[in-house]
C-alpha cells in the first residue's frame, strides 16, 4: 500500500495504491495506516488498478474510511476497479457511497473543479 | 424397526449367483415389488450389481488360492434403507481406486466404480485382521 | 451363461444367453469366433439379462485382441440394465451398439470391405 | 415420426464447471429443465417415441425422465460416437425408427418454437436434410416424408435454434423464454396473470413488491422488504432475504441470497454470483456480505458462546433426571447404542469426533419417551459448555463426506447439538436443510438462537411422542 501526495488547484490530495487483497487479514493495518494519512489532508484518492480481492471487511473497512474523511469535510474517491471488486460494490449496494473513475488521474483532477455536493449516506 | 440378516458361505465364485440374487430379494422386501430379479426396479438392481462386484472382489483376492475361506455378508433392513457389508479375512486394500483408463481397454478395475456409482455410501474399514466393506443405499 | 453361434462368414453372430458374470466369463476365450483376431463379430445382448464388471472386463478384453479394435465386436439389442453397465463404466465408448442385429451386421460388411 | 436427441458431451462441456451441482440437460431454461423444451417441441410434430443418445451418462437425465409416461410419449436411451454421421446414428436405431419418417436434433441448441403453430403437417411435408440449423447443431429430417401429398401450412411455422454454447447465450435465452414464454412454451406454475408464473409453497411476506415477468419456483421465501424482478428468474428451495432487490437476474435452485443486496443482470447459483456476459464470478459466502454492509447493529455481537454455553447448562439441568433415570434400563437392555462420528468442527482445523446416539425406534414407551426429551443429544450439550458446539446451529457434517460448501473453514458452518432446519419444520434432507441453516447462520442472534433451540426441542418432542 503506497501512499503520495499531489497537489490539484492548491488542494492537497492523497493517493493510496492498493495492491493484492484487502481481507480480514490485513484490513486492521491498512484502517490504521489510514487515519495518519488522513491527517495530511481529508481528499483522498483510493487507486484500485492492483487490488485484485476484496471480502467484506475490506469493504466495510473502505466504507470507514469514507465516513472518516466526510467528517473531515474531505471526501475518498475510487478509481480503476476491476470487475471482480466492482461487483462486491455494487453487491452490496455499497458503490451508491462512492464516486468511482476508470483511473487515479481522473480521480484526482475531480477534486479540481467544483466542490462536490455532500455524498447522501 | 431395524432387522439383520447374516450370510455365511464359501468364498469360491460359483456362489456369486447365489449372493447377488439372495440380495435381490433382500432389496424386493423394501421395495415391496416382484421377486423377478430381471424387473426394471433401479434399487433391487443396484444391490444386485453391487454385491456381485464385491462379492467376486473378496474371491478373487483372497490370499492362497488353496482352500476357499469363508465370506460373511450381513444385511442391515430399514423400512427406507439397506445396509450391506461384506467381511473377509483377505489383505487390506483401498476402496478409492481410480477409474480405470477406458481408452485402452482395461480389463478390470470396473468393480468399484460399479459400486461407487450405483450405492449412496460405500465405506471401508479394517478390524482385527478382517476387510469389512460398507455399501448402503436409501429407496 | 450359453453361447451360440448364429452364423458364420465375414461378419459372425453370436448370442449370449443368462448372466456374465465371473463364473460364466472364462467361456468367452473358448469361442472360436470371438477370438480370432480378424474375425469381425456382431454379439447379439437380446437374451442377457445380467452382466458384471467380471462379464464385462471379459468383452473388452477380447475386444483388445481383435486387429481392428473398434470394430472387431460389434453389440446389440442390449436391454436397459447392460446398457446402464457399460454406461457407467464408460465403456460405451469402446463399442459401436446398435438396437438391431441385422443393422450391426450390414455395419460389420460395410467397414469390411472398406478396412480389408 | 420418430424423434432422436443426439446430444454429444463436448457441445455442453461449458455447463459443467459453470453449474457443477446440475446435469447439463436438466438446466432450467426459465422454470423448465431444458429437455423438457426438446421433449414438447418432439410431441408437437406428433412424434410418437423419443430416444436419447449421448456419449456420456444419462443416469440423472434417465432418473428425471423415466421412460417419459410423464409426457405420454415414450422415452428410451442409446449411446453415440462422436464419429457417427447421420446414417450410421440411424442404422444404429433401426429398430427404433421402424422404417418411419426421424427428425434428428442434434446439438446443445435451444429451439425457439410456438406451441400455437402447426409443426406435424410440415415435418411430413419438407423433404430429407436440415429443417433448422445453426451453428451448434440443427434438427434434420431422413426417411422419405410419409404423406407427400400431405400439404404444408402456407405460413411455415416459426422455427429456429439457438445454441446454448456459453453462459451469455443462456442468460439470454433464459430472459427471453421469461419474456415470451407463456404463449410460445407449456411452463409450469400457477400464472394468475400472464408473466407471473409462482411455484407451490411459496411464502412472500407482506411488504415484498414484485414486478411481472417473473417466475418463482417452489419452496421459496421472500422476505419482507424484498423487490423482485422485472425479468427475474427464480428457482426451487431459494431464500431472498429482508430488502435485497433481484432484477433481471438468475436464482438457480439451493440458493440463499442475503440481505440488502442489490442483484442486477446476474446469475446466483448456490453461492457463486456470475456476471453472464463476461463470466466473472464472486463467492457470495462471506457473512457480512450476505447481510449487506449497513447492517452491523451491536446486538448481533452479544458473545454467542457465552448465551449458548448459560442455555446449554440449563437444559443440562432439566434434564439430567430423567436422563439418570432412563439412561441405565434402556442401556442394560441394549436399546442405547452410540456411534461415533468424525465431524467437521466448526473452525475446520482438526476434526471433532461426536458419539451419536442411536435409541431402537421400536424399542416401547423407554426409547420414545428418552427420544422425545432429547436425551439421545444429552452429552452433546457438555460440548458446548466446552465451546466446541454451538447450542443450534448446521448439522454436523461428517468429515469423510466430499460436500465441497462444508470445507473447513467455511464460515457458514457452526455445527450444533440442535439444527436450525428442527427449528423450522422443514425439509431436513441435504440442499433443503442447507438452506434453512444458512439463512440463520447469517441472520439470528444469540437471543434468537435460544428462542429456536426450546422450537427445536418442541419439535422433536412433538415428531417422537406421535411417530
Amino acid at each position: 500500500m503506497q501512499f503520495s501526495l499531489d497537489n490539484v488547484a492548491g488542494q492537497l490530495v492523497g493517493i493510496v495504491k492498493l495492491e493484492g487483497r484487502l481481507d480480514t487479514h490485513n484490513s486492521k493495518s491498512f484502517q490504521k495506516n489510514f487515519t495518519e494519512w488522513l491527517e495530511k489532508t481529508a481528499l483522498q484518492v483510493f487507486d484500485c488498478a492492483e487490488l485484485d480481492f476484496i471480502d467484506s471487511s475490506g469493504l466495510g473497512v473502505i466504507v470507514g474510511c469514507l465516513r472518516k474523511a466526510l467528517e473531515k469535510e474531505g471526501d475518498l474517491k475510487l478509481s480503476g476497479l476491476n470487475e471482480k471488486v466492482a461487483m462486491v460494490f455494487e453487491l452490496t449496494q455499497a458503490k451508491k457511497l462512492f464516486s468511482i473513475f476508470s483511473n487515479s488521474r481522473e480521480a484526482v483532477a475531480s477534486f479540481g473543479n467544483a466542490p462536490d455536493s455532500p455524498k447522501k449516506r | 424397526m431395524k432387522r439383520t440378516m447374516i450370510l455365511t458361505l464359501p468364498g469360491e465364485i460359483i456362489f456369486t449367483r447365489v449372493v447377488s440374487q439372495t440380495t435381490c430379494s433382500v432389496a424386493a422386501l423394501l421395495t415391496g415389488k416382484s421377486l423377478s430379479a430381471s424387473d426394471g426396479n433401479e434399487f433391487t438392481n443396484a444391490f444386485e450389481l453391487a454385491i456381485s462386484e464385491a462379492f467376486t472382489n473378496s474371491v478373487l483376492h483372497s490370499a492362497c488360492q488353496c482352500e476357499p475361506q469363508t465370506i460373511t455378508i450381513t444385511f442391515t433392513i430399514e423400512p427406507r434403507q439397506l445396509t450391506v457389508s461384506i467381511h473377509d479375512l483377505n489383505p487390506p486394500f483401498s476402496i478409492d481406486t481410480p477409474d480405470p483408463d477406458i481408452e485402452n481397454y482395461p480389463e478390470n478395475g470396473y468393480g468399484l466404480l460399479i459400486i461407487r456409482k450405483v450405492m449412496d455410501k460405500v465405506t471401508y474399514n479394517r478390524e482385527n485382521g478382517s476387510n469389512i466393506i460398507t455399501m448402503s443405499k436409501q429407496l | 451363461m450359453i453361447i451360440t453361434e448364429i452364423s458364420k462368414g465375414d461378419v459372425a453372430i453370436i448370442a449370449f444367453n443368462g448372466t456374465l458374470d465371473a463364473s460364466s466369463a472364462p467361456e468367452l476365450r473358448k469361442n472360436r469366433a470371438l477370438n480370432d483376431p480378424l474375425q469381425t463379430v456382431v454379439v447379439d445382448l437380446q437374451k442377457l439379462d445380467f452382466i458384471d464388471s467380471s462379464g464385462l472386463g471379459a468383452i473388452v478384453g477380447v475386444a483388445r485382441l481383435k486387429d481392428d479394435r473398434r470394430f472387431g465386436i460389434l453389440l446389440s439389442c442390449m436391454n436397459d440394465r447392460v446398457r446402464k453397465v457399460f454406461e457407467i463404466t464408460n465403456a460405451q465408448k469402446l463399442f459401436h451398439i446398435f438396437d438391431d442385429t441385422k443393422a450391426a451386421v450390414e455395419y460389420g460388411a460395410t467397414r469390411q470391405s472398406t478396412c480389408k | 415420426m420418430k424423434t432422436l436427441l443426439a446430444i454429444r458431451e463436448q457441445d455442453y462441456a461449458w455447463t459443467r464447471e459453470a453449474f457443477p451441482s446440475i446435469h447439463p440437460l436438466l438446466l432450467p431454461l426459465c422454470n423448465k429443465p431444458f429437455i423438457e423444451f426438446l421433449i414438447d417441441f418432439a410431441i408437437l410434430t406428433k412424434s410418437t417415441a423419443i430416444r436419447l443418445l449421448s456419449d456420456g451418462q444419462l443416469s440423472a437425465v434417465e432418473a428425471w425422465c423415466g421412460n417419459g409416461s410423464r409426457w405420454g410419449i415414450p422415452v428410451s436411451y442409446g449411446s453415440l460416437h462422436d464419429e457417427d454421421c447421420m446414417n450410421t446414428l440411424i442404422d444404429k436405431n433401426r429398430r427404433f425408427c421402424e422404417k418411419e419418417r426421424v427428425m434428428v436434433i442434434s446439438g446443445f441448441n435451444f429451439i425457439r418454437y410456438d406451441k400455437r403453430q402447426d409443426y406435424a403437417g410440415m415435418a411430413n411435408a419438407l423433404p430429407d436434410g436440415d429443417w433448422a440449423n445453426c451453428s451448434g447443431g440443427a434438427i434434420t429430417l431422413a426417411g422419405s416424408p410419409q404423406h407427400p401429398e400431405g400439404r404444408a401450412p402456407e405460413a411455415p411455422p416459426v422455427l429456429s435454434l439457438i445454441p446454448l454454447d456459453t453462459m451469455a447465450s443462456y442468460f439470454t435465452t433464459s430472459m427471453e423464454t421469461l419474456e415470451t414464454g407463456a404463449d410460445h412454451y407449456v411452463l409450469p406454475g400457477y400464472g394468475g396473470e400472464p408473466g407471473c408464473a409462482i411455484g407451490r409453497n411459496v411464502v412472500i411476506s407482506k411488504s415484498v413488491e414484485i414486478k411481472k415477468p417473473v417466475s418463482i419456483g417452489n419452496n421459496v421465501q421472500l422476505q419482507s422488504g424484498s423487490v423482485i424482478g422485472p425479468s427475474t428468474i427464480i428457482g426451487s428451495n431459494v431464500i431472498i432475504d429482508r430488502a435485497s432487490s433481484v432484477s433481471s437476474s438468475i436464482i438457480l435452485d439451493n440458493t440463499y441470497l442475503g440481505e440488502h443486496l442489490e442483484v442486477n443482470g446476474r446469475i446466483a447459483s448456490g453461492n457463486l454470483l456470475t456476471e453472464p456476459l463476461s463470466g466473472v464470478s464472486i463467492a457470495m459466502e462471506d457473512p457480512h456480505l450476505l447481510s449487506g454492509i449497513s447492517q452491523n447493529s451491536p446486538l448481533r455481537s452479544l458473545p454467542r458462546k457465552i448465551v449458548h454455553a448459560l442455555a446449554a447448562a440449563l437444559l443440562l439441568m432439566l434434564l439430567c433426571i430423567p436422563y439418570l433415570l432412563l439412561w441405565p434400563p434402556l442401556r442394560l437392555t441394549g436399546r442405547w447404542k452410540s456411534k461415533a462420528l468424525e465431524c467437521l468442527s466448526s473452525s475446520g482445523k482438526q476434526n471433532l469426533t461426536l458419539n451419536i446416539i442411536e435409541l431402537t425406534p421400536s424399542g416401547g414407551t423407554l426409547s420414545a419417551l428418552a427420544g422425545a426429551l432429547s436425551l439421545d443429544r444429552f452429552a452433546m450439550l457438555f460440548r458446548v459448555m466446552a465451546g466446541q458446539l454451538s447450542l443450534i446451529g448446521s448439522t454436523p457434517a461428517e468429515a469423510a463426506s466430499n460436500t465441497p460448501d462444508l470445507r473447513a473453514g467455511k464460515p457458514l458452518y457452526r455445527p450444533g447439538v440442535f439444527s436450525y432446519a428442527e427449528a423450522e419444520e422443514w425439509p431436513t434432507s441435504g440442499s433443503e436443510r442447507a438452506i434453512v441453516e444458512r439463512f440463520h447462520l447469517a441472520h439470528s442472534t444469540a437471543l434468537q438462537d435460544v428462542t429456536l433451540t426450546l422450537k427445536a426441542f418442541f419439535n422433536r418432542l412433538h415428531e417422537k411422542s406421535t411417530s
